[in-house]
């Protein structure tokens, strides 16, 4: 069966409670820049990868495989995917 | 798919290459025909500013370039100067002004990319970088976001790379808020016997391409970095670059072992206008005609058309002429470093530059002419005016000497550059024997068990923009003074010269003036330039920056056991003043912080002084006398004494001959030193100078926890460290008071 | 003591700490490529400081999933010596040979400096020549040495005497939690930590004090009495 | 007129054709793990930000404020917002 190209974003997060400097720096300048209605700031990473899979299944196993091994370390951090085809 | 390659050639258009009209009619004659457009992007790349030196070229060819320990004086990729025992120092200086004001993370670390290239594609491992940087005025809303981003850009490329920062300086001035200067220097260390030039020897040899892909990266930045700013600068944005220093590292590894390997005729590294400037140079220096074939390109982005090819600034790539029988061996070790490694051309008898794409021909053009026959220009200049001397009485003195001191070393330009430096790593390598905070970087020489280099940047704007040629000189014998208060026998320089638009006579005029300083110093002090870069055009808005010739110095110390410190001096030791009271108040910082005035000639500088001074001191050093040692600079002799306790954490007590107080504390005549002497030595050492002629007080003697100088400063060190150490962080975290 | 370091693409600091290692242990170091998948006989295995891959994703991510690391961490089960030293232990942490990870720096800038460390505990084979609570001199060079660890991990490793290096005198240049410079594992053969003792180990380096680490991992008493 | 509470997140992305070392890092790294099937890896930040704004569309024109002064660098970066709340 012939592979089927999918675009995915997998998102990575800071678990709560694991502090987040570059957040922290971050809602501080907005607020000194006058942004205050900023209430608080949490930086997280995204990746746009583009993969080929059998099936959206299979491309979305394939993600939170990449994700347990290598895109986010899961002493700190949590993830999610969304694919699209 | 094809991709269209051809493109009208309108006036419009040449124009937008900055190819003036004779330019044009030249370059029609030379190539016979009128160019395609890619010959066009080829002939504008090779012609403009950056990389022809057109304005500057004439004038450049009087410094003094050679000596017995110059190796390869300007003309290579860097510098190269003999220190003994089969090794050599190679090094250079180079300017990312424009990117780094338009994107200062990346501007700056793609500028300290580009000269750690400069360094390795010539066979050194670099052991050494320093960085020079101007910025506007503090209080101006673009500094802060500027300074941080050049910073961490810096850093950010510089300790991934893993080279200790040791060195550098940082201004800030009005006249560079609209264009901000940020000169790279690195240095490396090879073997003589192991050096590699961009020369190509040899018809119908491979010419190979490594490193990173290419993409559509700064294509025009060459043009960029020579086209004066306005408010449409948005436009150029597109032209900046993202550097990897990770890659580098690798390309660095891979290059070393690439050349130990012996499969390495000629390299060249990529740089503006990566992918013609280099082929060109290599194949006009050989007299030999290249051939690339476009098709074999590595590249990161579709449909990129030949011009987009050729004119790329991607980083980290080079080019290369390989022996044909070692290419199985080079592409394993760049396979192995994970860089790509592509036969893309080959050399050729006849002397032309042949570019082919989809099978087609899109360049044919003679390479020497391309290489050699830029056009160079002797632009109408004026020699600049000079001011009459200022008697010390023509200024205030200060209310409070105590006030003044401590204003002056927490000001801007004084205060401790600790903010910066601490975001460099100065340790990597484990050679540094001195990092940023004293007159000039130490590095030991690997693989050496006593011997070391010295680094120091220098220029004071002020000064050349008040007196060109006494500024020029200044720089010079600043950065002289810098090596041998460090124990360092000065070996040779490289220059940074960074002006406003050539075409204006005044700034042409201040070009030469102080080109004609530079050279006088260098042949005065045995300090031959070996490499260096021009930026011109940089204005805003038609205001130049202050004229900014830095220069980079390099210095050997025989045994880094016998070298000086600012910071070494001990309870009870004796404080000599090499030189005499100063008189000059003029361009002092004196006068532009305290007084608030700018006016007046700089101090000027009695080369053969300086010299036998310098001498003086260096033998002094060597012959280990000297406990601590600091040269008189910004701020005069009180700063200066300041600075050394700051730096010992002892006070000192000092008595002076004063005619002029203010002038005597605060004047920054030249070629003066500070030198602590264990006072078992200090009568020798009062004899010595006597002996060598050399005019020096006893000033006082390292005492107690407070400067006191006089009846006029009494600080506590406590109080001076506050003040020096605070404004940085407090400017950079936005706080008030800064 | 053989010993081994793993050279990693980015690595900077392993010229460093080959020096370092050959002129304290006085002998040759057995240099492995990160693509390997055997360790050579060694009892004490390296892994050096700098950025590899360029620290790219998270520092020493990457590095963590090289094939070399597998025989590390079959080598460390079997007790065999293991330090990390600044991206080697945030090469440690990704890989789970320790615990915890090294976020950015809390000032969010890299940071060159000298700062003081506290002995903690000495009870293993790389702090063993320092007094227990003895402060030493250090320097520290990273982007991303701020230690984390969630609530119970932290208290586990505190009670297990895990702790080795805390940063002393108010000179905590990273905002690590507990001040924590250093931690080994529960059996006190692997250490990672982000000051650089390397680089502190003769009079040219201005002071001496990371040599006494060196001299513990590699027994050189043992070795100067045989 | 009183303000409301808004969960916004922020996506900042290389603009295309903007080298992206990490991801290229990253690619290699997951093919070498034997995900073959990746094809391309970009590597973006997201921001969770909350804010108080008085309607949805403030907050959406603060938070695009945000990125032009301080979130994004659109020298080489680009942006997108999505607030809900
Ligand atoms: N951008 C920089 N990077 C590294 N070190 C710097 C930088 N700017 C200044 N320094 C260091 O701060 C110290 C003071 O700088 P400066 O006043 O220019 O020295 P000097 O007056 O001896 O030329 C020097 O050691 C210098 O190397
Ligand atoms: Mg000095």
């Amino acid at each position: 069966m012939a592979d089927k190209q999918f675009q995915a974003k997998v998102f990575v997060t800071l678990k709560n409670g694991v502090l987040d400097p570059q957040g922290k720096a971050i809602e501080g300048s907005l607020n000194s820049l006058g942004f205050d209605g900023v209430d608080s700031v949490r930086q997280g990473k995204v990746f746009d990868v583009a993969l080929s899979a059998t099936s959206k299944k299979a491309a979305e196993e394939q993600l939170s495989a990449m994700c347990e091994k290598l895109l986010a370390n899961t002493v700190v951090e949590d993830y999610s995917i969304t694919v699209s085809g | 798919m094809t991709v269209n390659n051809t493109h009208p050639i309108t006036e419009e258009l040449i124009r937008n290459h900055g190819i003036n009209a004779e330019e044009y009619q030249r370059i029609l004659e030379l190539t016979e025909r009128e160019p395609s457009f890619t010959e066009l992007g080829i002939w504008s790349a090779m012609w403009n500013e950056h990389c022809s030196y057109k304005s500057s070229k004439k004038w450049l060819k009087t410094l003094p370039t050679d000596g017995p320990q110059v190796v390869y004086g300007p003309g290579e990729n860097a510098g190269v100067v003999d220190i003994g025992d089969g090794d050599v120092v190679v090094f250079k200086m180079e300017s990312h002004n424009h990117p780094s004001f338009i994107e200062p993370y990346q501007g700056a670390a793609t500028g300290v990319g580009g000269i750690l290239r400069d360094v390795f594609t010539m066979g050194a491992r670099p052991i050494a970088a320093m960085n020079a940087l101007r910025f506007g005025e503090p209080d101006n809303p673009k500094t802060r976001h500027l300074v941080s981003g050049v910073v961490a850009g810096i850093g950010g490329y510089g300790n991934s790379f893993g080279v200790p920062t040791v060195g550098g300086e940082v201004n800030f001035h009005r006249r560079y808020n609209g264009n901000i200067l940020v000169n790279a220097f690195a240095a490396g260390l090879a073997k003589s016997d192991a050096i590699y030039v961009s020369k190509a020897e040899g018809v119908g040899l491979p010419v190979v391409y490594l490193g990173a892909k290419t993409g559509r990266d700064g294509v025009g930045g060459a043009t960029m970095a020579s086209a004066e700013f306005d408010e449409s600068i948005d436009e150029k944005r597109p032209t900046v670059q993202v550097g990897d220093p990770f890659t580098e590292k690798c390309l660095l590894e891979a290059c070393l072992e690439l050349m130990a390997s012996g499969a390495v005729i000629a390299i060249q590294d990529m740089g503006a206008a990566g992918l013609t400037c280099s082929a060109v140079e290599m194949g006009a220096r050989g007299d030999l005609g290249i051939e690339l074939d476009l098709d074999k390109v590595p590249v990161r982005e579709e449909n990129m058309t030949a011009y987009e090819m050729m004119l790329s600034e991607s980083q980290e790539r080079m080019l290369m002429v390989l022996r044909p029988e070692k290419e199985d061996e080079a592409k394993a070790i760049f396979t192995k470093w994970g860089l790509d490694f592509a036969v893309v051309g080959v050399t050729t008898d006849n002397l032309r530059f042949r570019i082919l794409h989809q099978a087609e021909e899109v360049a044919n053009l003679p390479i020497k002419q391309l290489g050699d026959e830029a056009p160079e220009y002797d632009r109408p200049w004026v020699e600049p005016g000079t001011h009459s001397p200022m008697e010390p009485h023509l200024f205030a003195p200060p209310d409070d000497y105590s006030a003044a001191l401590l204003y002056l070393i927490g000001s801007p330009d004084l205060c401790s550059r600790r903010w910066v430096w601490e975001q460099y790593d100065t340790l990597i390598q484990s050679n540094s024997l001195q990092i940023p905070g004293g007159d000039a970087g130490v590095v030991r020489v690997e693989g050496h068990e006593t011997k070391a280099l010295a680094f120091s940047s220098d220029v004071t704007p002020r000064y050349v923009e008040a007196d060109a040629y006494e500024g020029g000189k200044q720089a010079v014998a600043e950065c002289f003074r810098n090596l041998i208060a460090t124990g360092a026998r000065p070996l040779a320089a490289t220059d940074n010269l960074n002006f406003g638009n050539p075409e204006k006579p005044e700034i042409m005029g201040t070009f030469v003036a102080s080109i004609r300083g530079i050279g006088e110093a260098c042949e005065a002090l045995g300090m031959p330039i070996v490499s260096g870069n021009v930026s011109l055009y940089n204005e805003t808005n038609g205001e130049a920056i202050l004229p900014t010739p830095t220069i980079g110095g390099v210095g050997v110390i025989e045994d880094w056991n016998a070298m000086a410190r600012i910071g070494t001096a001990d309870e009870g030791d004796v404080l000599f003043l090499v030189g005499t009271e100063a008189t000059h108040l003029a361009q002092t910082l004196y006068q532009r912080e305290i007084l608030g005035e700018e006016s007046g000639p700089p101090p000027p500088v009695d080369l053969q002084m300086e010299r036998a001074r310098g001498e003086f001191v260096l033998a002094a050093i060597k012959t280990q006398y000297a406990s601590a040692c600091h040269d008189i600079s910004d701020g005069g002799l009180a700063v200066a004494l300041a600075e050394m306790c700051m730096a010992s954490g002892y006070g000192a007590r000092c008595d002076l001959n004063i005619t002029y107080p203010h002038a005597a504390l605060f004047g920054e005549d030249q070629s003066r030193y500070i030198v602590a002497v264990d006072d078992q030595w200090a009568d020798m050492f009062a004899a010595n100078s006597e002996g060598s002629g050399v005019s020096f007080e006893r000033i006082g003697t390292v005492a107690g926890d407070a400067l006191i100088i006089n009846d006029l400063v009494d600080i506590k060190v406590e109080t001076l460290k506050n003040a020096h150490e605070s404004w940085f962080p407090k400017f950079m975290s936005g706080q008030p008071g800064a | 003591m053989k010993t081994a370091l793993v050279q990693f693409p980015g690595s900077n600091r392993d010229r460093d700490m080959i020096a370092a290692l050959e002129q304290i242990g006085g002998q040759a170091v057995q240099l492995v490529w990160h693509t390997q998948t055997e360790l050579p006989a060694c009892d004490l295995v390296v892994l050096p400081g700098g950025f590899s891959y360029g620290d790219y994703l998270r520092s020493g991510a990457i590095a963590a999933r090289s094939p070399i690391m597998a025989a590390i961490k079959a080598a460390a089960d079997k007790g065999t010596r293991v330090l990390g030293v600044c991206n080697g232990f945030q090469m440690l942490t990704e890989a789970g040979l320790l615990p915890g990870a090294l976020m950015r720096n809390a000032g969010l800038t890299f940071v060159c400096r000298e700062v003081m460390l506290e002995v903690v505990h000495t009870n293993n084979v790389f702090s063993s020549r320092y007094e227990a609570g003895q402060i030493i001199r250090c320097p520290v060079a990273h982007h991303d040495g701020n230690y984390f660890a969630q609530a119970d991990v932290l208290k586990r490793i505190e009670d297990g005497n895990q702790v080795i290096f805390r940063y002393a005198q108010g000179t905590n240049p990273n905002g690590s939690i507990n001040d924590i410079a250093g931690i080994c594992n529960a059996a006190g053969n692997v250490l990672g930590m982000m000051p650089h003792p390397e680089n502190l180990i003769e009079r040219a380096h201005g002071g001496t004090d990371g040599r006494a680490l060196f001299e513990a991992a590699l027994n050189t008493l043992e070795r100067d009495a045989a």
